[in-house]
């Protein structure tokens, strides 16, 4: 079945990674009206990335400029949320969130622990790198928010699960951080979006193989299969997981793969200290120790703030070719 | 005011006994203040976001004692279940949200709640209020959520209570201006002055300020001055509190004064404040027994669930 | 300041040629007042942490063009040497720190820059200064910074200007006080206000303020009005900007504004002011030409070192 | 050789944690005139934990109570540190350092790398959890800080290292990130203080042993002790080390450690997402692979906010008890 899509997207012949993002907002808007919208340049203008265009227009009193506050801006999210409606924040970039970072992970993610009530606010980070943004316009904060007991980090790497995750995690009732790759936001297009979709918690399967499972997330699960059909080529069968969410972080899945594969190599786009490959290493470790047949690698970025100049930006996240390289030492085992 | 007085003594005893862990933070002085700002708001309409010095506008808010006594004993029963301890307690969907340590950042809950109730029709004619301190206002979080406020337009009433210390720092090495209430132009909402240990004063300019957000007049800002009559945790005897300051006119116990007041003004005779003190003193000593007897976390049984949600996994 | 206005005109042709990746930030409209700061300042001795939309006052300050065309070009030998980019870039050794993009968090740097100078003993006589837009007050960065060198009394001076627009927002969605000049008696230091696009009264206003925290009167908060000439970045139209306000007092042109007064004040003729636009553009087209033409960072040789200090590993 | 004690700490008989860090930023005012301390309360109150008691009188003019506004104490650190002061700054508690994360994670951490000028300033963050402190006076934040660039993450254990490595800390061109365990504060004494010491950067063999190699660090290494003594009675033999700083990170000792006893558990008190024991893990297994003759296991905090009551908090916390049952575990692979 397919997705009753506002008009405009009707008559499209793709749909956008950041397409879906607004239509998840309007669907969500539309069916519930405790939703609304907060964030700067997101009613008139539509948004930095125009992934609120025209919704402040279509929906009058509900999608909200913001002032250049992000402290004040989840602060807002968390009492409107203990108030029953489900905000969603949008900040203009995930860097940004640095200055609402007191607020999402000692408001809003120890609320429903201190108090009993749950604050289902949802906050949108425009993340990752793309070329020229620069330290403070590219990073990848999802490890730092899945650290912190209470939130739950969505990161999509597709159109569907972009507005299905948005939709499923505007319904729980916790605060979400809703991590959207921007290097996907135009790039990444599908014909349309069906209903079916995973659950959040799950895991997912983007591509079967049996020589080695690469593990990743958001935009890195592009590049993932980008390299595993170049590994095809030369006789290879790469299965490539994509997380999807990584709090809560889907072990089953991985472990099942792992178990038919023997090898892992986990891919991150963030700084390589810690953080998202750094726990699926380490829990396969544990858990799956038996199922390895060689160690456990990672790729993550450079240990650098993300450069400006394209060509080091480049370099500093991992690509088609270093993943490659990477499962052809894991395969050399 | 006297209750909140008394329950806190009791606090300050237990703690010195070791009955209570962590820390007691009192709002000595500053019940006049704290006491009339939560009787000018609505319990079950209004929203009183109480910081670390108010006992008393919890109690006159409409917070049973027994919240607090459990709060602090640490027991199951309470609101917070042991999990979170003393002044961070609240019911957030009774309108007393429950205050995060860091400092100024409930002026954006508030302010956030308050949105919502627009949102859901009930304005005007509802009120948020917080607190906070001198040292309060010098943090980017307060100056973020009254802007905000401001700019949305929202009913919330801002008091600060300037206590002349932020801990043991003064407020030569807090801020410049002459005077806090001189902000309240700068985020352009009106700024009202009163004599924090001047009970009826307090009453008035805090009483017509809230009215005022009530009314639709968009954020308050009244800023009390007045004298912290106790250390900033029981742990602390103040001793960097100069004693020209204590003799000084913000040095007058706010308590002393409202029953001076009281009497003076034909409110309640001598007699009724004492039998009024006794009732209190029973009642406290009752909230403290019975948060005493109660059970505490029991480690093994606890939920340790931060999140509401449940994930469940396929068979 | 014509300078600036010929440089952002070229830079913003490369942009629109894709020879400039990333976005490209003008400041249109706001010469007049970056640049009144500017040349306030005395290069190697004061301190100038330029914003988003401060070309003038950069190139007033006496930063080489090259080291813009370099970093917008993403050139090796530039100050950046391609790490970052466009206006994050600067020379922290030579008074100009090198701006994050978090809006406000460059106060509290220039404050503590100035700080350290006066434990060194270089106070009074020194200016630190800094830009920020209308946007920009409203983070708690600029509130516990300002605030933090009114308390300290430092001599920092704080250009605000104020051009009706943070990106795409106005003014009446980020601030409810009538003018942010009122701000200033809330931080205890001396506002004033200036119309943006009148450069003999920026210079004056802006000169002024600057000699006065030279000579120990203390942080200074300026507020110049204008309009900002171009989108937010070039990849904005600013479309959102009405008519109206393009058509009203501040949207005059201060380039032309300063043109004339020039000629009308007899500093310049209007010969000279041609003489001098030629001159400049070719400076121009010089620092455009040698960043084109100097290596680009090479990832293979480039170093990826976060940290200065080197962890030797014992054998 | 023993240290050039002030002579209030040479008549005691013992020197506690919180004496070791007041003398070293004793020694770093006499002895560098570029250091200077920001913090709020620790001027004449001589800080919360009274860690700068005297100093104010001490160094006239070196000593400055803070406002609070750790977002801007972090940027006065940076414009200081730029003009090639040393400063060090005083969180109150390590978790108010949320306010100031914008400012150290994007201003501090990337400033060498975008400008080429280093910054070098101590952030003191008291840390970790003491009875009844709660949610929000308790964090161990060392793995969010450890994940940027750019940063030095320092966090000792015992009192010759709370001396020597904030010493060495503040002699670093880098911004450091010292985490000062509060739990240790009064409870830990040495008889004296020896100059020799570890350079940063070096882990610590604390207990040799042959059955488990357990890696923990600050107030953790003093509960993985007492789990090795236990398990000592029943005849195991449990090497424990210090980390000292979790970034860098010491693995070279990790290895060597598990290549003698072929067992792993890393034992922190932060959050059980990510982190250090996550970091530990993930290499060891990358790494050192081969070494591993069980799965290797971590042992964290629970997935909540830190609870106040003091039941609540033992039970949080990894403790000696959950500690040897997590090593019997390991052993009976
Ligand atoms: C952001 C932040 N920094 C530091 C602290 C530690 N702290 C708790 S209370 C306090 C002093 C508060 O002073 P003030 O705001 O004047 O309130 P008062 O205690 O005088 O009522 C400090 C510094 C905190 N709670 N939050
Ligand atoms: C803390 C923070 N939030 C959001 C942004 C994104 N942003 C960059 S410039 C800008 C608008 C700034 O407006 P203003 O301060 O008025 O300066 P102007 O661009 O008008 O010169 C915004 C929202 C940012 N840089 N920093
Ligand atoms: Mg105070
Ligand atoms: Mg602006």
């Amino acid at each position: 079945m397919e997705c009753p899509f506002h008009p405009i997207l009707q008559t499209r012949v793709s749909v956008t990674y950041i397409d879906a993002i607004r239509e998840a907002q309007a669907k969500l808007l539309r069916e519930d009206e405790r939703v609304f919208l907060y964030g700067q340049d997101i009613a008139t203008f539509g948004g930095a990335f125009k992934a609120t265009k025209g919704l402040a227009e279509e929906f009058p009193g509900r999608v909200h400029d913001a002032p250049i506050s992000e402290d004040a801006m989840i602060g807002l999210a968390v009492g409107a949320a203990i108030e029953g409606m489900r905000p969603i924040i949008e900040m203009q970039f995930a860097d940004f969130s640095s200055i609402a970072f007191n607020q999402i992970v000692n408001q809003a993610a120890t609320h429903f622990y201190r108090t009993g009530v749950p604050v289902p606010l949802t906050v949108r980070l425009p993340s990752g790198g793309t070329p020229g943004s620069g330290p403070f316009h590219s990073q990848s904060m999802e490890s730092i928010y899945a650290h912190y007991p209470g939130l739950i980090v969505l990161t999509p790497a597709t159109v569907s699960d972009a507005y299905h995750m948005l939709i499923d995690g505007v319904a729980m009732q916790d605060p979400v951080i809703y991590c959207e790759h921007k290097f996907l936001y135009r790039w990444l297009k599908a014909k349309s979006i069906s209903d079916d979709h995973l659950p959040i918690g799950q895991a997912r399967i983007v591509r079967p193989g049996k020589h080695a499972t690469v593990v990743a997330y958001s935009a890195m699960v592009h590049e993932a299969v980008r390299a595993a059909e170049r590994l095809h080529e030369d006789g290879w069968e790469i299965e490539v997981v994509d997380l999807r969410s990584v709090k809560p972080l889907d072990m089953d899945t991985v472990l099942a793969s792992v178990a038919r594969t023997g090898r892992l190599l986990a891919v991150g786009e963030a700084f390589p200290w810690g953080g998202v490959t750094a726990e699926v290493v380490a829990r396969t470790a544990s858990e799956g120790f038996h199922l390895l047949d060689a160690p456990p690698m990672r790729l993550n970025a450079r240990d650098t703030p993300v450069p400006y100049h394209p060509k080091l930006w480049a370099a500093h996240r991992p690509t088609p070719e270093s993943i490659c390289e990477a499962i052809r030492q894991l395969l050399s085992f | 005011m006297l209750r909140a007085r008394q329950l806190e003594n009791k606090l300050s005893s237990l703690y010195k006994a070791g009955k209570i862990v962590g820390g007691v933070y009192l709002g000595r002085g500053q019940e006049a203040v704290s006491a009339s700002l939560g009787a000018a708001l609505v319990q079950g309409k209004d929203i009183f976001a109480a910081l670390i010095r108010d006992q008393a506008g919890r109690t006159a808010f409409g917070e049973p004692l027994i919240d607090c006594t459990r709060t602090y004993l640490g027991s199951v029963l309470g609101p917070m279940k042991g999990r979170d301890g003393n002044i961070h307690r609240g019911r957030p969907l009774d309108g007393m949200p429950a205050m995060i340590s860091h400092l100024g950042a409930q002026v954006s809950v508030v302010a956030g709640m308050l949105f919502a109730r627009r949102m859901k029709g009930e304005l005007p004619g509802v009120v948020g209020a917080t607190c906070v301190g001198d040292g309060a206002t010098s943090t980017g979080a307060f100056h973020e959520g009254v802007n905000l406020a401001a700019m949305e337009k929202l009913p919330l009433v801002i008091v600060v209570a300037n206590n002349q210390f932020a801990y043991s720092t003064s407020t030569d090495r807090q801020f410049a201006c002459h005077d806090l209430v001189d902000r309240a132009r700068g985020y352009g909402i009106p700024g009202y002055s009163v004599d924090g240990t001047d009970f009826l004063a307090c009453t008035t300019v805090i009483g017509e300020a809230v009215q005022r957000a009530r009314n639709g007049g968009g954020p308050q800002m009244i800023v009390a001055k007045l004298l912290r009559l106790s250390g900033h945790g029981e742990h602390d005897d103040g001793s960097y509190v100069p004693d020209t300051m204590k003799a000084g006119p913000y040095g007058r116990d706010c308590i002393e004064v409202a029953m001076r007041q009281m009497t003076e003004g034909r409110y309640a005779t001598v007699d009724e404040l004492a039998a009024w003190q006794d009732e209190t003193a029973d009642e406290v000593q009752r909230a403290v027994a019975q948060a005493q007897q109660e059970p505490i976390p029991d480690p093994y049984t606890a939920e340790w669930n931060a999140l509401s949600t449940q994930f469940f996994k396929p068979e």
